[in-house]
């Protein structure tokens, strides 16, 4: 817990009434640190429900529907927790070919990363959990590690169309993620910090760095890419729906398949967060409060999200290998040179 | 194409043809089938538009119809096949459209095509028994 | 064939030209998303059917509020599924006849109307009524009594 | 031991009978090398009723509303051939307003089927949206369906002698409407997909039917003018009105899922003007030409051929002079199609299999019967 932690106060006031009692500090850190887990887990997890319900009435919006209206309301504002609550008590299946343990590892393995990579997204001025002075290079880290589990899924459930779907998702993730840490190099030469708190504080007082060329064409690829690595629609070929079923998962029932799901959903909120901190000055910004402006600006990035993946057609397979090889990657080196001449001029 | 030019060709190999509308009916033995294919094909009737068999209770034929698309002409041929255990050449190696309608004959009637490259059943199961489209199919049993 | 890797072009005329055709279609979702929803909230209003609809069978009364129905069979016989069955009439003959007696089972019938049109006496026609939902088969069966348009007012 | 000697086993896929994207229970046996198609094997009839043994069994007017279930996309033109077979067999004149409700009918019969190949077509490439404008637009045909004839796909309404009713109060208008509106719709869906480059990328060069393929495998309707030949049964053997009305043969010569998408695309602008001509020049008169109740056509055998919007749907009888068929056979256009699907497929990637299959738009009901 840094200073900066809005419950620095409270953890001050309760470290000292526990020390009062002749407790020792380190039990009431790790009690701390697990009640802090819990309480992030479950704000992520309920603004993870509320997007899906923002895509489902987003998308029926634009299709002409009204999206959800039963459950919770005219605007069905219960309904994904509803249905969470129906994943929840469905049977658990397990298929009788698949490798167990890797089955059953294989969603907390693609969710636990998309919750930890919150660490050190800087929701306002007083909250950034852990201001790492290797921030950028510990999302770069983190948010490589989901792969994995999609993998072990994939591999795991002994199915071929899963299997297809985790071979796609290998190769689409590796070669996205190339392009993805260029763009975030060229924010961190601009900033001139690896750490989120100087990359914010750089973008003080309008300084954005989308308005600073030339990493326009870093955000560009940025955005692209981050579509890519949350599998959205022109980019989901792992999952594709009409081709491989539903990729990975497609052996997953119940929560398994929920926690996919939310991974999914997650990580789709970290990139818009992520989004806004490196290049849309994070929480700074006029008259509003510092949260206010940060989850504006998020929220504009996941709309922009949404509003493309209901309007564009899936890539092939070859198409999405050579659109990140043959024109992000060239692209992204181009920029990273760019910025770097321009920091040094 | 007349009558008279397939007679020609294949002389007592036609049973009977007559001109009826833009369809040409040709009554055929099944030794110059393959041939008179080919030979229409030649002449523009490239298009397959059917195969088909009927069953009328005491003979069995199965009906070709050749389309020429630039003329707008049909010319059907029928050739007899024996009602059980009937065979014929396979037409599939002059008109490649002939596999999948050959195979329902094959299915539905048990017309064997010789030389067929893979006369399987097509719409019903592989272990189907009889051949329900002959009048003398019984009805499945419903379960 | 030729995958599009293989293809040689002018890659950023490629980019300009396709960004802009997704802008297009973002302009184009844009649009509907203005326009008023098309759904109709189904149980809660029921659906507007024409005139013409063709729903579940009925049975018109004549004037003295009998069936108009003489059991004459003709609608049975036009019937391509059988699901007309089971029709029965008084002892009178001809015209006078009235049915005692009439299923139609919902699960046979193609609601394809030959039925109506066989009737010689304009005593049966498909009605309004649409969802005949039932737990087994036995449920889509309706017996005369329940096929028989409701009473007029004033009438017994 | 050298990788480049590492012996590697081919996949078999079985696409089907469920899955999302074979518009029915169809199965595709693909054999494939990592995702590349080297084989395909279609297995069909799981959707097999046995029409043709039913028809044997039923008279020709109870065997009719059978015929909508086939095409149940189109049933109109399913109708269609079955009443061109029996009219010819039994020698009976349709009045001409009947022939041109009919055509009314058929087109928009067609422009509902291919707003449904419009709608699967994008949603196989993951455009759910453009899905579900098509089915808006659709919605529209189905409502006036449902006002003229009761019922909104198997709507029976063309007869033996005739069609079902005349037009009720009100419909003329309501057409005139939907053909308004379409237009516009149609231009909104070549933003949406037509332009967009990822469509474009997806569809263009991919299954690419040569047109001498296609007339091999007697291909026909939409899938072999996408390939350039100019072959409509609306124009090669006019049936109904369709010699009296203005229309254009829609080619392509691109022999793509493109070529084959555009061809359907503009399809439904020209059955919008057959409509609004019909509509306009409609005559007074009967719709029903008087058909006897036991009809016992002539021994003998007709062929109707009717243009679906799926291709050529024929229906060939032969009458031995009885109340019903002695052989009624159906000619489905999907059928001929799915016997072409292996030569197109070999060498593409999995996810062109659901394009190309997509854009031949197969009906499993009418493919199996």
């Amino acid at each position: 817990m840094t200073a900066a932690s809005p419950t620095g106060g409270v953890y001050q006031s309760l470290m000292h009434w526990w020390q009062a009692h002749g407790l020792p500090g380190w039990i009431f850190d790790g009690i701390w640190m697990v009640v802090m887990a819990a309480v992030v887990t479950v704000v992520i997890l309920l603004s993870v429900l509320f997007l899906v319900w923002l895509e489902r009435k987003i998308s029926g919006d634009i299709q002409s529907r009204v999206g959800p209206n039963r459950v919770g309301g005219r605007f069905g504002l219960l309904q994904t927790a509803a249905d969470a609550l129906k994943l929840l008590m469905k049977e658990d299946i397990i298929p009788a070919g698949a490798d167990k343990i890797v089955f059953v590892l294989a969603p907390f393995l693609v969710f636990v990363p998309t919750l930890m990579v919150f660490l050190v997204v800087p929701f306002s001025d007083r909250w950034l959990v852990a201001d790492l002075n290797i921030g950028l290079l510990f999302v770069v880290a983190v948010s490589a590690f989901p792969v994995i589990g999609l993998f072990m899924a994939g591999w795991a459930s002994n199915n071929k169309y899963a299997m297809l779907g985790a071979m796609r998702a290998v190769a689409q993730s590796m070669s996205y993620e190339i392009p993805l840490i260029l763009a975030m190099v060229c924010v961190a030469v601009a900033a001139g910090s690896l750490k989120i708190g100087d990359i914010v504080s750089a973008q003080e007082h309008g300084r954005w760095f989308i308005l600073r060329f030339p990493l326009q064409l870093a955000f560009v690829l940025y955005f692209i890419t981050s579509m890519a690595e949350v599998n959205r629609v022109p980019f989901d070929l792992p999952e594709a729906e009409s081709e491989l079923v539903a990729g990975y998962h497609v052996e997953y029932t119940g929560m398994r398949f929920a926690l996919f799901f939310l991974a999914e959903f997650g990580h789709l909120f970290f990139v818009a967060a992520f989004c806004a901190t490196l290049f849309l000055g994070a929480w700074h910004g006029p008259v509003l409060p510092p949260v206010a402006w940060f989850i504006i600006k998020t929220y504009a990035m996941i709309l922009a999200i949404m509003w493309i993946r209901w309007t564009v057609p899936r890539l092939r397979i070859d198409q999405i290998m050579g659109f990140a090889w043959k024109l992000l990657i060239p692209a992204a080196l181009v920029t990273v040179l760019l910025t770097g001449l321009m920091s040094v001029l | 194409m007349t009558p008279e030019d397939l007679k020609a060709q294949f002389g007592d190999d036609v049973e009977a043809a007559e001109q009826v509308g833009r369809e040409l009916r040709l009554r055929l033995r099944p030794a110059s089938l393959v041939a008179c294919c080919r030979f229409c094909k030649e002449r523009g009737y490239s298009y397959p538009a059917d195969i088909t068999a009927v069953d009328t209770g005491a003979e069995m034929r199965v009906v070709y119809r050749l389309v020429s698309l630039q003329r707008g002409e049909h010319i059907v041929i029928s050739v007899g096949v024996p009602r059980t255990g009937g065979s014929l050449p396979s037409v599939v190696g002059v008109l490649k459209g002939a596999d999948w309608p050959e195979r329902e004959v094959f299915d539905l009637f048990g017309v064997r095509f010789v030389g067929h490259p893979d006369l399987r059943r097509i719409l019903l199961t592989d272990d189907w028994q009889g051949y329900p489209l002959l009048k003398t199919a019984q009805p499945a049993k419903g379960s | 064939m030729t995958s599009q890797l293989d293809r040689k072009g002018n890659h950023f005329a490629d980019v300009v030209v396709g960004a802009w055709s997704i802008a297009r279609g973002l302009a184009v979702t844009f649009r509907n998303a203005l326009r008023p929803p098309i759904t109709e909230n189904y149980p809660a209003r029921p659906p507007k059917l024409p005139p013409a609809w063709r729903g579940k069978l009925v049975h018109k009364r004549g004037e003295d509020g009998r069936p108009r129905c003489t059991a004459c069979l003709a609608c049975l016989k036009a019937c391509p599924t059988g699901a007309i069955s089971r029709i029965g009439g008084d002892e009178k003959k001809g015209r006078e006849r009235r049915a005692t007696s009439y299923d139609w089972d919902a699960s046979r019938c193609l609601f394809c109307n030959l039925c109506v049109e066989a009737c010689p006496f304009d005593a049966i026609c498909l009605g309004q009524e649409y969802s005949m939902v039932g737990e087994s088969r036995e449920q889509s069966r309706f017996e005369l009594a329940e096929l028989l348009e409701p009473a007029e007012e004033g009438e017994p | 031991m050298s990788i480049g000697l590492t012996p590697t086993e081919h996949v078999v896929l079985n696409m089907g009978p469920q899955h999302p994207s074979t518009h029915g229970v169809l199965r595709l046996k693909l054999t494939l090398d990592g995702e590349v198609i080297l084989g395909c094997d279609p297995v069909i009839g799981y959707l097999h009723r046995g029409m043709e043994k039913i028809a044997e069994n039923r008279t020709y007017a109870q065997f009719l509303p059978y015929t909508d279930r086939i095409d149940y996309l189109s049933s109109a033109s399913n109708n269609e051939a079955f009443v061109l077979a029996v009219e010819r067999l039994a020698g009976i004149e349709v009045p001409e307003r009947a022939q041109y409700l009919r055509v009314i009918l058929l087109e928009l019969n067609r422009i509902a089927s291919h707003l449904v190949f419009v709608a699967t077509f994008a949603n196989d490439l993951a455009a759910t949206t453009a899905f579900l404008y098509a089915f808006r637009e659709r919605e529209v045909i189905m409502d006036l369906f449902e006002m003229w004839t009761g019922a909104r796909l198997t709507q029976s309404w063309i007869r033996i002698g005739g069609v079902g009713s005349d037009l009720p109060d009100g419909f003329e208008r309501k057409a005139h409407e939907f053909c308004r509106m379409l237009g516009p719709r149609l231009d909104e869906y070549d933003g949406l997909l037509t332009g967009n480059a990822i469509f474009r990328l997806r569809t263009e060069g991919v299954g690419v039917l040569p047109p001498e393929l296609g007339i091999d495998w007697a291909c026909s309707g939409p899938t072999l003018r996408g390939s350039g030949v100019a072959f409509d049964l609306r124009r090669a053997e006019p049936y109904e009105v369709y010699e009296k009305l203005g229309f254009e043969v829609v080619t392509d010569a691109a022999c793509d899922c493109m070529g084959r998408y555009r061809v359907r695309m503009e399809e439904m602008r020209q059955s919008v003007r057959i409509i609004e001509q019909c509509l306009d020049h409609l005559p007074q008169g009967e719709v029903q030409a008087k058909v006897p109740r036991a009809l016992r056509p002539p021994a003998g055998e007709a062929y109707g051929r009717v243009e679906s919007p799926r291709g050529e749907f024929g229906c060939y009888i032969v009458s031995d002079g009885g109340t019903s068929p002695l052989r009624l056979r159906l000619r489905t256009p999907s059928f001929f199609h799915m016997a072409a699907l292996p030569q197109i497929l070999r060498g593409w990637k999995i996810g062109d299999v659901i394009a190309i299959l997509g854009s031949i738009d197969i009906v499993l009901g009418e493919m199996d019967r």
